[in-house]
């Protein structure tokens, strides 16, 4: 099989073990998970051998791997789709295998395979534990498993086809429809306990909020195939002439160019999708889900592609810039995502579940990553996204594996604290060594720890980016945000793992079994190493020592002569103090809380309380949007649209009818009809077919004497009527 | 010149030939008249071998069972075919109020042609055949259904119930029995590529008993089913239907009936030993085209030996068994050996060694493995066909007298 | 050499008879012989023009063989059927199989 | 007029004999009888047309098993195996005029073709090539798909046939 048919397949297998779970295997368990497993190992196969085939490859990104097949007649032309593996999709599929075999490896031990079923679960509703009564005669409560155990897997194998199809699709519409494919997926995934409200509210949440960002993408991607009149990467985005020519035309619209336009569009299904600020409210919500779902959404696919697709449309933000003054475009992703990165973090520092700090740092990081595509600097970004992938899914999958521990710490010291709440937890070191020490790598790997961790080579290299290409603000803004990302991750994992039990529950809880914990290793060391393949030249002692590769084989994407080169060391200092500085102060600060205690972040006072109810945005959006939208289909619509105008004119109407109705069948009906017409035509009808009765005498020889006889005669006639002349 | 030992048929082909023209015959009819000879020639020797046949078969049946055999009728019995043949020749023909003429008269000879049929094609030795043809094979399961349309007619014709259910009997078990044997015919031809009887053969550098040993084994036992014969003989089981399509028959009817099971059973070890274990082919032939005929023969012997150790050695199958033995063993067994041909026979054309070794053994497996199998499926209970009898009680009578 | 009109002919006299036969007999069994007749008539129609116009190729002798298959299929099926209306019926006269009767 | 012409109007001959008095004869066995004397021959005019291998197809599969099972049908149905009444439909005078009609039309259309009278070439030395049958028969660019829906084909009439004819359940 050639390379390309290989790439065709990659997406293939996950569809497949959705199908089959979903209409067969739906009721036993095991083949459930064995089937997606055994899908998702295929893809990773596939995806292993197309990635080392892609970096063997002589200059990928002049002559990718991949090919296209006409799908959509358009006209007289043809709407091509096909498969293509450049840099940046390899890369992208690399990460997203990894990151996607081990969620799924993980998700078997998160929804208690082997345990058994519980005494009072129903589906909709996260397991409850089960009672083991021992022979003994003394019981106890174990962790019991999930009722919807297929369906979850059915779910995720869809989510990893959508991704899958996204990463190796060769244009923006394939794109976009496994970028829907996954909207839906997230969308069940997040309201996957849909016995709980909160679970439903979320994912109703989720759903429109990126539909948002999607309505205006899908009109960035019409006016893109209008203008172009191709979706295709290579022939529309990486195009330069054509994308000058519309970097020069004008759009009419805010004075922007036609490229600034589009660019703009597109970047804001962006910001839906990877929740960057206007549109971040749905992904903290998004924790309602099952942890591995979180992992799922948050590092290794949906967020990442929205900033996939962002760094794919990046010729096209880009085009018109000459290294200094940023496009409009660019301006804008620079300022959103530098915000962003700020304004989350701030929200993650007080925030006492576990999983929505991550959540925070994950919009915190994303923002990093468009802000680093805002300041030009495109290797950075996709270099982050593939680091953050790793160390990301790495943290969400441990934080999982430590609430799994607590809940199970809960069930058996019946002490009823949430298990999510930092403060119920502390000194779990000793209870669960691997996920203690690969949490601490992720933490590390996040806070850019400097020189080991994955975290520090890629965050160095936006800062850099966005130091020398001028970008000060930016810079700056970027580097607080870093030290408070240092900050928040030191007092998570302090208030988690460091320090005494606070509760009964954080005493008992205890380490998970392997199919947990292997993935979680198995992550922590692409979360170390990821960071070697992308050492900057210029770094003092170690530069040089590994060659840059990641740097030459995605800078090859695009000609960057923009890309800044590491002039000064201010950033790698930068990066040196805030990560360093940020640790060490969370570490002093959160050392050890005794049970009970306040945060000490509450110092902050005012401060504090605006971060801990996130600036108010969803309580903002809530009033501004939600409630007038609600009072307009409440009130207006419904009671006096619906019941006075429309309901008055349908029975008015219904009356009319009714008796003109009466009055008609009174009057004409039943005189004319039924006594004239229908009695005569009946009889008529009757005496008809008493006289051809005979005809039909039921025999099939006669019926084919006569058909033969028919043949006879029209063909004889036929062949004397016109036949001749053509033998 | 051909040496005597070369082709003596052709030899004396060409002396009749010199003859006629020399008679002054135009060539064509001459032609014809040595075609006609031929033919007669053909069909007349194994009519006159068949008594042989018959003594040797009565010979080993009675070593079989320990006994004699025929001893009486000249040294070692050998005239006694002679004596029935006379006393057959002598018999009068009865023919049963309401038969069906035609078909009734008919039956015997069908019978007897469609046997004689076969050795038309059947190459003796390297030049020695009937006619090339080269769709011998398919020639040859023709004449197997000729057999069967006898056996019918005769059910038929002679208007008698238990003649129809042989005749009934005849059709089901001939025409199931024909599905493995065809398929287990094709190996060969797969193997040689040609439905030529003797161009299987040329091709058989190995006997191809050790290439398809299974295909071989499903075509002795199909072949013997087809000629009727124990332990396949329900075609005129006497024991349940008097005997079948032949109740009525007699004098030398019958005899027509009874040397075309004989000859048939012959031939079926000529076909088997022309087929699976190489013909005429043997060392030396390339000289002495006429061992092969010897070599022929000798392979002939020995399987039509082991035909009558079958017949004498295994009780007479119940129908469903025989039916069973057909449909769940033998035709899934012919389909697999058919499958494993085609997949192993031209990937390994080129060496012959090891196409052979490999055929070898995986024939062995699959049977081995589907044997099992049917062991499992299978088991051998019996169908309860009536209530058991009580046995006899000692009555009242006899008790008080004593 | 025989021309290829005696092949015609003769097929074509053939199909008639089994016409005949299927439309004139009153056993089920009979009408499905006349159809093996007429099945023959078109094999060697086929057979005859393969001879006459296309012996280069191998399109005739395929025709025939799907035909050969067919009228198998045909008479399998068409036998079963009449033993099982025989059965349940206790007939084979087609003229009295007329459920459909008006 | 050469031995092989008289060869074909003597199998001709035999062959339409055959046919006749099997679509004609009071038992319904002899027409069975008289169809596998037909078929037969029809194997020989095969063998006029230098197609051995259909000659010998024709004998296995039509009088070794169509033939045969028909055979087998009339022995199952024996009441209309003895019944000797009239074996013809009220109709079979339309039928004969019909099929009279249609031999005529035939006769006209192909005696106003062109290639009636064709004469045959000789088969070049391969003969009928079976070789060349046999692939056309796999053949992708041949003949594969008919190929296989034959074979579905007979697998549906076994199965069909077995169904149809086995007893009705609950008997």
């Amino acid at each position: 099989m050639t390379i390309q048919n290989l790439i065709w397949l990659i997406p293939l297998p996950p569809l497949l073990a959705f199908g089959i779970i979903v209409l067969f295997t739906n009721r036993w368990k095991s083949v459930s998970h064995s089937v997606a497993l055994a899908g998702a190992g295929l893809s990773w196969l596939a995806g292993m051998v197309v990635f080392f085939r892609a970096v063997g490859v002589e200059n990928l990104a002049e002559n990718p791997l991949g090919s296209a097949i006409d799908w959509l007649p358009t006209g007289d032309t043809w709407l091509q789709i096909g498969v293509v593996i450049d840099p940046v999709s390899a890369v992208t599929l690399f990460f997203v295998a990894w990151t996607i075999l081990m969620i799924f490896v993980y998700s078997i031990g998160y929804h208690n395979f082997g345990q058994p079923a519980g005494d009072h679960d129903h589906p909709g509703m996260p397991p409850h534990g089960a009672t083991i009564r021992e022979k003994k005669g003394g019981m106890h409560q174990v962790m019991s498993i999930e009722p919807m155990y297929s369906r979850f897997f059915a779910l995720i194998s869809l989510f990893a086809f959508a991704m899958y199809l996204l990463v190796v699709s060769d244009n923006l519409l394939a794109l976009y429809i496994g970028w829907e494919i996954m909207g839906f997926c997230s969308y069940m995934l997040i309201g996957f306990w849909y016995g709980k409200i909160s679970a439903r509210n979320a994912a109703v949440k989720a759903f429109l909020t990126t539909r948002i960002g999607d309505v205006f993408m899908l009109l960035g991607l019409v006016g893109l195939y209008s203008a172009t009149g191709s979706l295709n990467y290579r022939a529309a985005l990486m195009n330069t002439e054509l994308m000058e020519k519309l970097a020069t035309t004008s759009s009419g619209v805010l004075g922007l160019s036609v490229a600034g336009l589009l660019g703009i569009l597109i970047f804001i299904g962006v910001v839906g999708k990877s929740a960057q600020f206007p549109l971040h409210v749905w992904l903290p919500d998004a924790m309602e889900g099952p942890t591995p779902v979180s992992a799922m959404i948050h590092a290794a696919t949906m967020v990442s592609a929205g900033v996939y697709l962002a760094i794919r449309v990046f010729p096209l933000v880009s085009a018109g810039w000459d290294g200094h003054a940023l496009t409009p475009a660019m301006t804008v992703m620079a300022f959103i995502g530098s915000f962003t990165a700020l304004f989350a973090a701030t929200i993650a520092l007080a925030q006492n579940d576990i999983k929505r700090v991550l959540a925070y740092s994950t919009i915190s990081q994303l923002g990093y990553m468009i802000a680093a595509l805002g300041v030009g600097s495109f290797v950075a970004a996709t270099f982050h996204l593939v680091t953050h992938a790793f160390f990301k899914a790495l943290l969400f999958l441990g934080s999982g594996s430590v609430i799994h521990g607590m809940e199970h710490g809960v069930l058996h010291t019946h002490d009823k604290v949430d298990p999510q709440d930092m403060f119920n937890m502390g000194g779990l070191k000793d209870k669960m060594p691997f996920t203690f020490w690969t949490f601490l790598i992720g933490g590390f790997a996040l806070s850019g720890f400097p020189l080991i961790t994955a975290g520090f080579w890629s965050k160095d290299e936006i800062l850099s980016g966005s130091f020398n290409g001028g970008q000060i603000l930016v810079f700056a803004t970027l580097a607080l945000s870093a030290l408070l990302t240092a900050f928040y991750t030191m007092r998570q994992i302090s208030l988690t793992f460091l320090g005494q039990p606070r509760t009964k529950a954080a005493e008992h809880a205890s380490e998970n079994k392997p199919v947990m914990t292997a993935p979680l290793v198995v992550l922590a060391v692409f979360a170390v190493s990821a960071g070697w393949v992308g050492i900057p030249k210029g770094f003092p002692l170690l530069g040089g020592l590994i060659p840059n590769w990641f740097h030459e084989f995605v800078g090859s994407m695009l000609h960057l002569e923009h890309e800044a080169e590491h002039g000064s060391v201010i950033p790698l200092l930068t990066s040196l103090v805030v990560a360093l500085g940020g640790l060490l102060l969370g570490w002093l600060v959160y050392r050890n809380i005794p049970a009970g205690a306040k945060d000490p972040m509450e110092k902050l006072g005012i401060l504090y309380k605006v971060f801990k109810y996130k600036y108010g945005i969803d309580e903002l959006y809530q009033d501004v949007f939600i409630r007038p939208a609600v009072w307009i289909s409440e009130v207006f619509s419904y009671k006096i649209v619906d019941k006075l105008i429309l309901d008055g004119i349908i029975e008015g109407i219904g009356k009319a009818a009714l008796g003109f109705g009466s009055a008609l069948r009174k009057y004409f009906d039943l005189p004319v009809i039924n006594k004239g017409l229908t009695d005569g035509s009946s009889m008529a009808v009757r005496k008809s077919g008493e006289a051809i009765r005979p005809v039909q005498s039921g025999r099939v020889q006669d019926y084919m004497l006569v058909a033969v006889a028919l043949v006879v005669i029209t063909g004889l006639v036929g062949y004397y009527l016109f036949g001749r002349g053509g033998m | 010149m051909t040496l005597w030992y070369e082709d003596p048929i052709k030899l004396i082909a060409n002396w009749l030939f010199g003859l006629m023209l020399g008679w002054g015959m135009p060539v064509d009819t001459a032609n014809f008249v040595l075609t006609l000879l031929g033919a007669a020639f053909l069909g007349v020797v194994p009519l006159l071998f068949c008594i042989f046949l018959i003594w040797y078969e009565r010979k080993l049946l009675g070593r079989i069972q320990d006994r004699f055999g025929p001893n009486r009728v000249g040294p070692w019995g050998i005239f006694q075919p002679f004596a029935d043949m006379l006393k057959i020749f002598i018999k009068e023909f009865i023919t049963p109020q309401g038969a069906d003429v035609v078909p009734y008269n008919l039956a015997p000879i069908l019978s007897v042609a469609s046997v004689l049929l076969i050795w038309a094609v059947v190459p003796f030795s390297m030049t020695m055949m009937g006619v090339n043809l080269n769709v011998g094979l398919s020639f040859i399961i023709g004449c197997g259904g000729l057999g069967l349309l006898a056996i019918i007619l005769a059910g038929y014709g002679s208007n008698n119930k238990y003649a129809l259910l042989g005749g009934m009997r005849a059709v089901a078990q001939l025409i199931s029995y024909e599905v493995p044997m065809v398929m287990s015919l094709l190996v060969p031809v797969m193997l040689s590529g040609s439905l030529g009887v003797n161009d299987i053969v040329q091709k058989q550098t190995v006997p191809y008993i050790i290439l398809a040993p299974v295909a071989a084994l499903i075509f002795f036992i199909t072949s013997v089913a087809e000629s009727g014969r124990a332990p396949f003989d329900l075609v005129e089981a006497e024991s349940e239907i008097v005997a079948g399509f032949n109740t009525e028959y007699s004098g030398l009817k019958f005899g027509f009936f009874f040397v075309a099971e004989f000859l048939h059973a012959f031939t079926i070890s000529l076909l088997f030993s022309t087929l699976f274990l190489g013909g005429w082919r043997g060392p030396f032939t390339d000289q002495v085209p006429l061992l092969g005929f010897v070599y022929l023969v000798v392979k002939t012997f020995i399987v039509y030996f082991l035909v009558i150790l079958f017949r004498g050695s295994l009780p007479r199958f119940r129908i469903d068994q025989m039916m069973d033995l057909n449909w769940k063993l033998l035709t899934p067994l012919s389909l697999v050996t058919l499958l494993i041909t085609a997949l192993l026979a031209n990937p390994l054309s080129g060496m012959p060694l090891l196409q052979a070794v490999a055929l070898f053994l995986v024939n062995l497996a699959a049977l081995v493995v589907l044997m099992s199998w049917a062991e499992r499926k299978m088991p051998r209970k019996r169908k309860i066909v009536a209530k058991t009898r009580p046995l006899a009680t000692p009555n009242q009578q006899d008790q008080l007298s004593a | 050499m025989i021309p290829l009109s005696w092949y015609l002919i003769f097929a074509a006299c053939l199909f008639c008879v089994g016409l005949y036969g299927v439309m004139a007999r009153k056993n089920a069994i009979a009408i499905l012989m006349g159809v093996e007749l007429m099945l023959n008539a078109v094999n060697v129609n086929l057979l005859a023009f393969w001879r006459y116009l296309w012996f280069t190729k191998v399109d005739g002798q395929v025709f025939v063989a799907i035909v050969l298959v067919a009228a198998a299929a045909e008479a399998v099926v068409g036998l079963a059927l009449i033993i099982s209306a025989y059965r349940r019926r206790n007939t084979v006269a087609a003229e009295e199989m007329d459920m459909l009767k008006g | 007029m050469s031995g092989l012409q008289i060869a074909f109007l003597l199998i001709g001959a035999i062959t339409l004999f055959a046919a006749v008095i099997t679509v004609s004869s009071r038992k319904i066995m002899h027409a069975a009888l008289w169809l596998i004397l037909a078929l037969g021959a029809v194997a020989a005019v095969f063998a006029t047309l230098e197609a051995g291998f259909f000659a010998a197809i024709q004998i296995a599969i039509y009088v070794g098993a169509i033939a045969i099972l028909i055979i087998f049908a009339v022995m199952l149905t024996r009441r209309a195996m003895e019944d000797s009444g009239p074996q013809l439909n009220s109709t079979w005078p339309a039928a004969l005029v019909i099929s009279a009609g249609v031999l005529t039309g035939l006769v006209i259309l192909l005696s106003s073709w062109g290639g009636f009278e064709t004469r045959s070439m000789a088969l070049p030395p391969t003969g009928e090539n079976i070789a060349a049958l046999g692939t056309a028969l796999v053949d992708m660019n041949g003949y594969v798909v008919p190929f296989e829906v034959a074979s579905l084909l007979l697998i549906a009439a076994l199965v069909g046939a077995i169904f149809v004819a086995s007893e009705p359940k609950g008997k």
